[in-house]
Parts: structure tokens; C-alpha cells; sequence
């Protein structure tokens, strides 16, 4: 299920999609529009763009310092609007953020204004790790009014009736939490990963596996094990981090993201083909 | 999720997919050990409250302050409780509540450190391992409560990420939470987060009110016409306000810290206050819908007060309901005030608050014909924790109370 | 002099002439108020004793511990009464009755800062000016006490004779009521000095025990076989054995500070310890005839303890008495099984206790096998006031219990 | 009464007595034992000795700082036998020292062998500040066994039976303190010696007042009023304090002692002939 056309389309193609993440205006606004460009050149089908919260009780600490770093550097929800606008990709763009900078956007308290605007720059959809299910009609029914998808996360631990509830919300694509935890990236995908999937094996929308992804094995491996598509945030926001750090040109880094993004990319391709392959047997 | 956890459009479970199994659960253990008294839990929780805790503490006739203020003053003394604060209340019921629900492993966030020691002290009494996330600025500032976690033999995690105060602590537990969650209860540390904590928490401090009633009619055969709290999250105010909310005819107030001043500065993100009901913004942080501090843009922002224990942007979401309601006055007292309340009942009662206490009786210095006849005050906790600050404090300001600050300057020399 | 003020041949009065009218006026006072209830004065006494200070105190029982002894070990947990320590039965009882005397000012000695502290909470209680005498050595390393005097109006009066510790603020307060002895009261810390003190502070203190074998018969259905406590001057032990006095089948055992050595310095005039019952020899110190830690020429020596309140070369002449009698046990503990038992305590069982306390605990460790099937442990004070002394003195040492130290050393790095 | 024959004689004499007292061995014993003489040589009719014991309860700041300095060199009950002993004085010794101290001594305890040896050295009796009548019967037996007398001390808050306890007990001299409080010179001498004096009226032993008599007029003043003897301590120990302040020779410092013994004897002996005068009136 979607609302999106252009989100749909990008999990239609005959192949699993790749989808990173970064935060907007990480390290600072000229910067991340050249990283976030570098991604789509690097083969992202869809990108989870970040809008900094003040609270990421979600993130590990990666994500974290990112969104520190892009806060002080003064982003808020209208220049994400307008990062939005300036981005020359040509990939459906999701916003990741948290719920009460949707609940307070415009003039009246509640989501509808913030999602009118998304909509409006050419957003495709939402992640909203602390809005579960059973306190998403009010985002549920904007996204409806204004064509753009609400993606959830199932967890590890998401079993029974709270699986059901997520169904009924779920659109664009689900997002499958390969491990417990916060965002970080590990050295292995977790064997859960097959398990999570096999449980909403019958949701008519793609999944796409995240948290720990590194590298084109990984996401090869959760491709293999059933993903149509790879989220990957940590490994990139790494490189970003390490770049600001040691004050490497924008370009270097932007160069950097784009062959991370690359190696990504066709990692999940090979994961397809040896899925393809092991079916056929 | 059941309707109970709401109060109003308050409340309710803005968190991580991860750990909703995990609020399931708790919510079942909740309705199960607490409500219903499942396997007796309620009865263990009691005798342990009196045992190990010190319940009941004292309703005591405050003999100076009555006088100066030509009304009935009554001290309810949770500062008499185990770790000098009313704390222990909330801390000892879920350490307990994990140990039934078979958890094996106890972690809590804390600001001032007062929640810290508590639950540190809970762990310690229960057998329970026990880590504690406290900011790194917190741990810099209030070493004496780092020692006694440590003492109690409780892990402190320090936190760095930010200004390393107490939402940034809080933070970080949720993050721990949602990778241990299968072994591992979170002590929350107010009546905040995701319900069922502003329930449950509450359930824990009930027996505040629940003494405070009892003790005031037995004593002076009939109800108060008030009962005054301080408020950061808001957990010793509900404890000393349930069991009252039925009684139409006794006014709940609620003191919050004015801080500074009342007037935000955007621009830096920061209220130098932490006036939460009185100024605070319906919104979404650390799980649940409640009034918060936070600029028009829907950041947090960072709060102030000169009390450590206050200095928190949300507030719990019960809380923010009955205000809205009607049912409870919020109203707010500044740095100064609180202070010299914290003097006041010091030189005068012979008890030294807590700077978070303090604020109360900031609040009937300056609105001792708001209180009427008679008045019941919870003392929320003592002041040791509080001494450097409050002599640092104090020596800043020119104060509307007589305090000879020169003997403690000089009191390695001539004092 | 009445003949109850002695006990076998300890007590007596051995005081200035000056003083002797008002250690008379104070013995007909007692008698008359404390002993024969005189204007309610008891009633009174047990009902601030109640609201004020937090009594009853609870019989705890102590899961970790009676596990580790295989023997039931309860704590009384004076260490919840207000102020922290048992000193607050016996300041409130004196400075009430000062009150009830007429007297306007409250004097008082303090070593550690526990009795000043209580005295002078009990002074702004009952609204009366304080002054306390404090060694210029004891101000220094007792700061936050001396910061508690303070903030509760008393004045504090370093005295700089000698070393500047407890004995010699006892002389000084003793000098000051000679002068001021119409107008003022000596609220004196311990079960010691002339009489009626030793039997006026033994019965302010004794709603310990009073409590203590009300709570075993009740709860246990039958005595206790032992009751444990520290013992410095003597009071919180004299509190906790008075009413199981009788009961011959009570063992009664007075754990002293054993410092880090019997062995006495005569050339110094130091003994390494405060074990006065155990070692020392019957003299006359500070208007009572008792056992004291003195060379032989009888120059009072100076005692030592880790812990500051039992730092005293006298103990209560009362306990002098018992202990000759074969009435009460006097044992000893040094200060390495005193901080062990401090860990433990705070550790097993979430209650950090005063290093005074910890001796008992000491003990207990040392000797499981002698305390019977049931012991009762007088928690005479909680340990918020030895932080930095335990901490400084854990590093200093290879205990036998694990504490990770290192957490302390570096908690402004990288802990 | 008395039981020392040459302590009665010091009071039998037609004129008041003068007691200067100083602690043993302060600051040192070489010293100490010179500023006695000088004492004795200005006119001392009695000399109260002090023993210094560690927890002097009855002094004032002036005396305590004189006992520590008398401990810090080495002085004990032996050393001061020793010192009464090399002393080269022609007026009685009464030693003045806290209880304790008389217990301790010798092989019992009790205060018996204290007292004989004192006797032994050629003391005359004592002063015990910490020892009120009711617990001086022990003591009172040993003196009177020795020859020794036993003084007490009258404070102005002293009645009643108390007065007719110390009257039992009481030989060699009363002392009778001027005011209440410890031990120091002050600038008057309070009114209520001639009222304490009144108490005691008909008491068969001399009358010697001490607490704050600083000058020859207090001197004057106490005799005026009655006494027989005027006790000056503080303000004889404060000469030796300064002395060692300011490292003066010892002998300088011995001079100053004989001239203030001298001023204070001859303002008692101004004091008995404007009491003469009075009654002659
Ligand atoms: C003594 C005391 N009172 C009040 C508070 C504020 O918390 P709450 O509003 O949850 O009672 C604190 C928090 O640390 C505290 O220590
Ligand atoms: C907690 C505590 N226990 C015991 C003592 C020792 O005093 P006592 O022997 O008079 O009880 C003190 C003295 O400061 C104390 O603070």
C-alpha cells in the first residue's frame, strides 16, 4: 500500500532498493546538500532525510552528534524545508524526525500543517521513531489528505496485535529493525533479520531492513535473507563525521559518500542475485 | 493501549517500536502487582516503605512558621524518608516491581542525583545490579550523590552528549532500554514518560497523600484548606496531591521554579526557568504528550532553576490536565524566593530543606493569605545535598532574610 | 548530690564550685520534668520526639545480612531520625527542658558535628539562641556540619586551645557556662559529665531500646539474643541496651574503636584507639568519675578513631559500670574492619551508615557465631557526613571488600 | 582551722595575706622556678603551685595557655615534687591541680600517696577546682593524715547547704571567687565580694579572694571589703606569657614579676589600713 507514487515507484523496479540516511544540514547547510546529492549519485533509490530534534531517544550516539552538529548549525524545520527545495536528486526523499516537531509546525497545534508543507516541497513520506502505532491517526490521516506515506518500524520484539495495528497504518514501506538497540552501525546483521521478516512475510508493502548495515555484505546478507531494500545511516553519517572532523574539502567527503553509497548499492544487487539464484535451485 | 493512560489529551506512549513489548509488559505487571496486589505485592511494598523506608513520616505542626503567618502551617516530613527524599517512595516500588516481574538488571536516569541515590539504595536493599546514566555537568556538580550510588554499589554511566544534564541523561537511558529491554527495568524518576510510569510513579507517592489525609483528620479532625508542592516532573506534588483531588474543597497548588525570570530567550534556546505548567507548550517529549519548554519550532529548551531537582522542560502529563482542568493552581517562585524560604525554615523550624522543598515555602512567604486556614506543606526532601550550592547562592544575592554569610567565606581562618 | 548519680563508684561531680548550683537546679529539673513528668514536660518531649524527629524509628530486617551470618540480623534504624543520628532524642530532651527551666541560650560542645548539629536543629525548633563550641581542627575537616550549624542560626565558636578537637570544646563549653551559668544551659552530647547528665541523657536516649524490645516482642514474639552497638561517649549505646538492662538473657555488647592499635604511646601521650572500656583506667574527666584512655601520671591522652564520634578518651560512667558488673560486653574494632563493614552495610544493604555505626557492623562480620540467633544493631547514624573520610581512607588501604575506587579518583575524567 | 602550721601562720599574721599563683614549669622549668622566687622576694605570704593537668575545665584562655606551655616542657607530677623541691622560698606552697591527677599518682588509686608525698616535699595543702566537697571526703582523710589543709572554693552562686558542706570540709583558707566564670584578669573586681564575704562571715578560716584582681587597687579594693588575702593569678601569668613572646631574659622577666608582686601586696596592705580607717570611723 502507498500514497506516494513516486515512493512506490522507487521499491517497483525489478531490483531491492537502497536507501540511506543522513542528517540535513549536517555539518552545516552547503555541506549536506552536496552529501545528500553525493548519495543519489551513488546509487540511492530513496533517502530518509533527517530533521535534528533536540531528544533523539532513538539515535545512538553517531546519529546523535550528527544531529548536535547540524542543530548548532542552525537548522530548524523551515530551512529543512527549504534543503528540501534546493536538493537536485531526483530520488523520492523521506522525512525522519521526531513527533513533536510535526505536532508543532504552523499555527495550530497538530501534524496536518507540518505534513501540508512537506507535501508541499515534494516530500514522499515519513519515519517517526517515537510515534507507534496507536498514536498515529492524527499523522495517518494528513499523510491520506496529502498523498505522502507513513512508514513504521517493526521491531525485533513487535509480535501479535501490535504487528496487526502497524499493518493497518503502515504505507510506503516498513521499516524492519534488524536488532535491538538504537541506530549504530555493528560489524554483523543480525540472524533475526530473516525471522522479523518472515513475520510480516503477507504486508503488501516492501520492506527495508536497517540498524547495523556497514557494509555491501550486509547488505547483501539481509537482501539475501528476503529485505527489498537496505536502510543504511550510521555508516554514512560516519563518514561525514570523520570528514568534519579532520576538515576534509566538502568534495573529498562527498566523494567518499558517493562510493560508500556505490559499494551499498551493489552490495544489495548481489544479495538479489544470489537470492534469485538460491529460489532457482 | 488502555484509555487509563491518558488524562485528558495528556500522557499516552510517544517511544520506540523497540520498547513498546516492553511498556506492555510493564503495564500488565502495573495492573497486575499494583493495582490488584497480585502475589501480595502491594503488601511487600508496604512493609518494605516502612521498614527499610520510614513510614509514615510525620504531619508536624510547624510551631514558628504558623505564628509568622497567622495560619495553621503543617509539615509533612518525606524528608525524614531513607535517602532524605521522598524518592525512595517511587524507586523502592519498581525495583521491587522488576524483581517480580524477573528482570535481573535495574537502570535509571538521574539530574540532581537524588533519584540516582534512591534507586541505587532500592538496587542495593533488593539485590538488584543497578546502573545509573547521569550527565557528565551533573556528575561535575553533585559529587557527594555520586559517591553514594557508588557507595551503594550502583554503576554511574556519565553522558556527554550535549550539556550533559538530566534530559540528555534521559535520553540516553531510553537508548539503553531499548537494547537490554528483555532483562532490564528503567526506573523512570518522575511521574513522566510513557505510560504506565505517570500511573504507576503516582501509585508509588500515593501513600503521601494517603498518610497526609489520614493524618489530618485524625489530628485535627478535618481536612486541610491546602496542601502545597513543589514541581519539577511533578512526583512528590502528585503523591501529596491523589489522594486530595476528590476533596473539591482543598486547593492543590503546585510550585513551580521561576528561576531568574519568566521571559525566554529563543534565540539561545533557553527558559531560565522551569515553569512547565504555568508557561509550557503542549507537545511530545520522553514518551508521552505534556505541557514542555520549548521554542515555537517544537525544540526543547534547555531550563533553568537554582534547584537541580526542578530544572527539567517537561512535566508530568497528570499534572498538565489538572491544571488545565482547574484542579490544581500552578504558580511559580524564583531563585531568590526559594532561597530565602530554604533560610527561613532552616533558622526557624530547625529543618533544612531541599532547594526543590524550599520553593513552597518561597510560595507562602509571599501568599500566606492564599492558603487559608490550614495548610499542609510536603517537605520533599532534605537540603545536605544542597549546602555549596546554596552558600554560593547566597553570597551572589542580597537577600531578604538575615544570613551571616562572613562565617562561612573565612571558616578556614578567623571565623 | 542524691545517691542515684552514681553508679557503683563512677558518676559523681567533680566540677567547678560555680557550676555545682546549676548541676543542682538541673537535678531538680530533671527529676521533677523527665522523671515525674512535671507540666506534661515527657508528653511534650515523646510528641516532638514524634512529629519533629521522625519515632518511632523502625526495626529492620536486614535480608543480605542475616543471609551472609546465617543469623537474623535487624537494624534500628536511628539513622532515619531527623538530623541523621540518635543525638536528636537527647538534644531535643535538653534543649525542651531548658526551656521548661526557663534558661534563654543553649550552649554545646561538638567533636564530628553530629550533637551540634542536632542541638542546633533543637535550639531553632523551639525557637532558642545557640551557640556551639567546635575545635578550629574539627571546623576544618567537618565543614558541612559546620554549615549546618549555621544555616540553622547557631553561632559557631572555634576554640584553638590545644589540638582543637573534642576535649578541649568540652572544656571550653564548661568555661562558658561558668560564667553564663543563671541564664544558660550546657546541653552536654553524650552519657557523660557530672551527674544528673549521664542519667538525664541515658533516659532521653532510652525510647531506643524502649521501641527496640517493643518491635522484637512484637514482630519476633520473643527478645532478642544479643543488641549490638557502637560506643563512643556512649549514648546510642546506653539508649539501646537501658530497657534490656534486666533481661539477663540479653547479651549487651558495646562495640568500641579499636583504631588502628591497643598499643598506647605513652612518650606521645596517644592511644592509637578510643577503646576506653576495654583499656582504659578509672579517673575523673569532665565532671565524672570513669574509665579513660590516660598515661600514667593521669594526663588524658589523645584518643584515635577513623571515625570522629567515637574519638573521645572518656566514655559514660554508666557503661564503666555495667561493664565491671559483667553486665555489658565491651569489645573492639579497628579502622579497617569499620570501613569494611561501612562498604558492606551501604553495599548489601542500601543503607550507607556512619562510620560510628560501622563498627558495630565490624564486629558483626568478626564474630557471627557470638551474636546468638537473633542480634539487634543499634544504626546510630547515617554516613553522609564521612563520605570524604571513607573515600580518602578506602584508597589509603587493601580492604577486604571490593570497592572500585578508582570511580572516585577520576570522576571529573574520565569515570 | 587548719591542719599546716606554716600555711595558718602565713594568715596569722596582722595584715592580709598576698597569693600569687603561677603553673609549675612554665615556660620551662629553669624559668619557672626563678619566677616563684621573684614572686616570693615581691612579697608573696602563700603560693598557689598549679600541677598542670591536660583538661584544665576551670581556667580562662591566660592559665590554660600557661599549663599547655608547662606540659610542652616536660612537666609531671614527679618533675614538679622536683621542682617544689629545688625551689628556694620561704612561704608555704599550695598546689593547685585538677582531681584526676591526685587519683593517678602512685601505685593505688586514690589520692592517699599523692598527698603523702606532697607532705613529703614540703607542701602545705591544695586546691582542686574540679572537686566539690561532696567528693572530697577521700582527700579530706589524706590531709588531715599529712598535715595538709584542703581548700575550697566559695562561688558567688554558692548557698546553703552547699556553704555548710565546704564549711565541714574546708581548711588552711577559703578562696572565694569575686564573680562568676573562669579564671583571667578583668578590669574591675566585682561587687559582689563584699556580698560572697557576708556569706561566710562566721567562718573560723581566712578569707582569700581571687578571680580578675589585676592591680594593687583590686588588691585594695578586696581587702577593703573584708578579705584576708587577695589570690592573683592571670595577671602574674600574663607577665611570664609576654615574656616568652617577646624572648626576654629570664631575669628581666623575674624583675617584672617581683615589681607587680610588690605593687599587688602593697595595694593589699593600702586596702587593710583604709579598712582600719573605715572601722575607726
Ligand atoms: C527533594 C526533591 N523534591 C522535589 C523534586 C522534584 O521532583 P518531583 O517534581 O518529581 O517531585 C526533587 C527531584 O530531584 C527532589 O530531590
Ligand atoms: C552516628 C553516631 N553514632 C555514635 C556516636 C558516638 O556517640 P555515643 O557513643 O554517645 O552514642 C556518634 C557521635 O558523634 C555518632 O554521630
Amino acid at each position: 500500500m502507498a500514497n506516494n507514487p513516486a515512493l512506490a515507484a522507487a521499491f517497483e523496479r525489478d531490483e531491492p532498493a537502497f536507501v540511506p540516511y543522513l542528517a540535513a544540514g549536517d555539518p552545516d547547510y552547503d555541506a549536506s546538500i552536496e552529501y545528500v546529492e553525493a548519495l543519489a549519485r551513488g546509487g540511492a533509490d530513496v533517502i530518509e532525510l533527517g530533521l535534528p530534534f533536540s531528544e533523539p531517544i532513538a539515535e545512538g550516539t553517531t546519529i546523535q552528534d550528527a544531529i548536535v552538529r547540524a542543530l548548532d548549525a542552525g537548522m530548524t524545520p523551515d530551512r529543512y524545508f527549504e534543503f528540501v527545495e534546493d536538493l537536485d536528486v531526483d530520488v523520492p526523499l523521506v522525512c525522519m524526525t521526531y513527533y513533536n516537531l510535526l505536532y508543532q509546525y504552523g499555527d495550530e497545534l497538530g501534524p496536518r500543517p507540518f505534513v501540508e508543507k512537506a507535501a508541499d516541497v515534494g516530500l514522499t513520506g515519513f519515519v517517526v521513531p517515537d510515534l507507534p502505532a496507536e498514536e498515529a491517526d492524527p499523522l495517518r490521516a494528513a499523510c491520506d489528505e496529502f498523498d505522502l506515506d507513513l512508514v513504521f518500524i517493526v521491531a525485533p520484539t513487535t509480535r501479535g496485535e501490535r504487528l496487526d495495528r502497524m499493518r493497518e497504518q503502515v504505507s510506503g514501506y516498513v521499516y524492519v529493525q534488524a536488532r535491538l538497540g538504537t541506530t549504530g552501525a555493528r560489524d554483523d546483521v543480525s540472524d533475526q533479520t530473516e525471522v522479523s521478516l518472515s513475520r510480516i512475510d503477507d504486508w503488501d508493502v516492501p520492506k527495508a531492513v536497517g540498524f547495523g548495515i556497514k557494509e555491501g555484505d550486509h547488505a547483501a546478507r539481509i537482501v539475501r535473507a528476503g529485505a527489498d531494500g537496505a536502510i543504511v545511516g550510521s555508516a554514512l553519517v560516519d563518514i561525514v563525521a570523520a570528514g568534519e572532523e579532520n576538515d576534509d574539502p566538502v568534495a573529498d567527503v562527498a566523494d567518499r559518500l558517493e562510493t560508500k553509497a556505490h559499494e551499498l548499492k551493489q552490495g544489495a544487487l548481489r544479495g538479489a542475485e544470489q537470492r534469485a539464484e538460491a529460489s532457482g535451485d | 493501549m488502555s484509555e487509563t493512560g491518558k488524562f485528558g489529551q495528556y500522557g499516552g506512549q510517544y517511544v520506540p517500536e523497540a520498547l513498546m513489548p516492553a511498556i506492555e509488559e510493564l503495564t500488565d505487571a502495573y495492573e497486575r502487582y499494583v493495582l490488584d496486589n497480585e502475589d501480595g505485592f502491594m503488601d511487600e511494598f508496604r512493609e518494605r516503605l516502612r521498614d527499610f523506608g520510614g513510614r509514615p513520616t510525620p504531619l508536624q505542626y510547624a510551631d514558628q512558621l504558623s505564628e509568622r503567618y497567622d495560619t495553621d502551617v503543617y509539615l509533612k516530613r518525606e524528608d525524614l524518608l531513607h535517602g532524605g527524599a521522598h524518592k525512595l517512595n517511587n524507586a523502592l516500588g519498581q525495583v521491587l516491581l522488576a524483581k517480580y516481574m524477573g528482570k535481573d538488571r535495574i537502570i535509571a536516569e538521574t539530574g540532581a542525583g537524588q533519584h540516582g541515590t534512591a534507586t541505587a539504595m532500592a538496587a542495593a536493599h533488593l539485590d538488584m545490579p543497578c546502573e545509573i546514566y547521569m550527565g557528565r555537568t551533573d556528575i561535575n556538580r553533585q559529587r557527594p550523590n555520586v559517591f553514594r550510588m557508588r557507595l551503594n554499589g550502583a554503576e554511574v554511566n556519565p553522558v556527554t552528549v550535549g550539556r550533559g544534564t538530566l534530559k540528555e541523561a534521559i535520553s540516553e537511558t531510553m537508548r539503553d532500554w531499548a537494547t537490554t529491554v528483555e532483562t532490564t527495568h528503567y526506573v523512570i524518576g518522575s511521574i513522566v514518560g510513557p505510560d504506565p510510569f505517570p500511573r504507576m510513579v503516582r501509585d508509588f507517592h500515593r501513600v503521601i497523600s494517603d498518610e497526609m489525609r489520614e493524618q489530618s483528620l485524625d489530628r485535627l479532625g478535618r481536612l486541610p484548606d491546602s496542601v502545597l508542592a513543589c514541581a519539577g516532573g511533578g512526583s512528590n506534588t502528585m503523591g501529596a496531591f491523589a489522594e486530595f483531588v476528590d476533596d473539591d474543597a482543598v486547593d492543590l497548588v503546585a510550585v513551580e521554579a521561576g528561576g531568574s525570570s519568566l521571559t525566554v530567550d529563543e534565540d539561545e534556546g533557553v527558559a531560565p526557568n522551569s515553569a512547565t505548567l504555568s508557561t509550557g507548550v503542549e507537545g511530545v517529549l520522553h514518551g508521552a504528550r505534556t505541557k514542555l519548554l520549548q521554542d515555537s519550532d517544537g525544540q526543547i529548551m534547555e531550563s533553568h532553576s537554582v534547584s537541580a531537582g526542578l530544572d527539567y522542560a517537561g512535566v508530568g502529563p497528570e499534572l498538565a490536565y489538572l491544571v488545565d482542568e482547574g484542579r490544581v493552581t500552578p504558580v511559580n517562585v524564583g531563585d531568590d524566593a526559594a532561597l530565602e524560604g530554604f533560610h527561613r525554615l532552616s533558622q526557624e523550624e530547625g529543618i533544612i530543606p531541599a532547594l526543590e522543598t524550599a520553593h513552597a515555602f518561597g510560595y507562602l512567604h509571599e501568599n500566606p493569605d492564599a492558603v487559608g486556614d490550614v495548610t499542609l506543606i510536603n517537605v520533599s526532601g532534605r537540603g545536605d545535598k544542597d549546602l555549596e550550592t546554596v552558600i554560593e547562592e547566597t553570597e551572589k544575592r542580597d537577600l531578604d532574610v538575615d544570613v551571616e554569610m562572613s562565617v562561612f567565606e573565612s571558616s578556614g581562618g578567623a571565623m
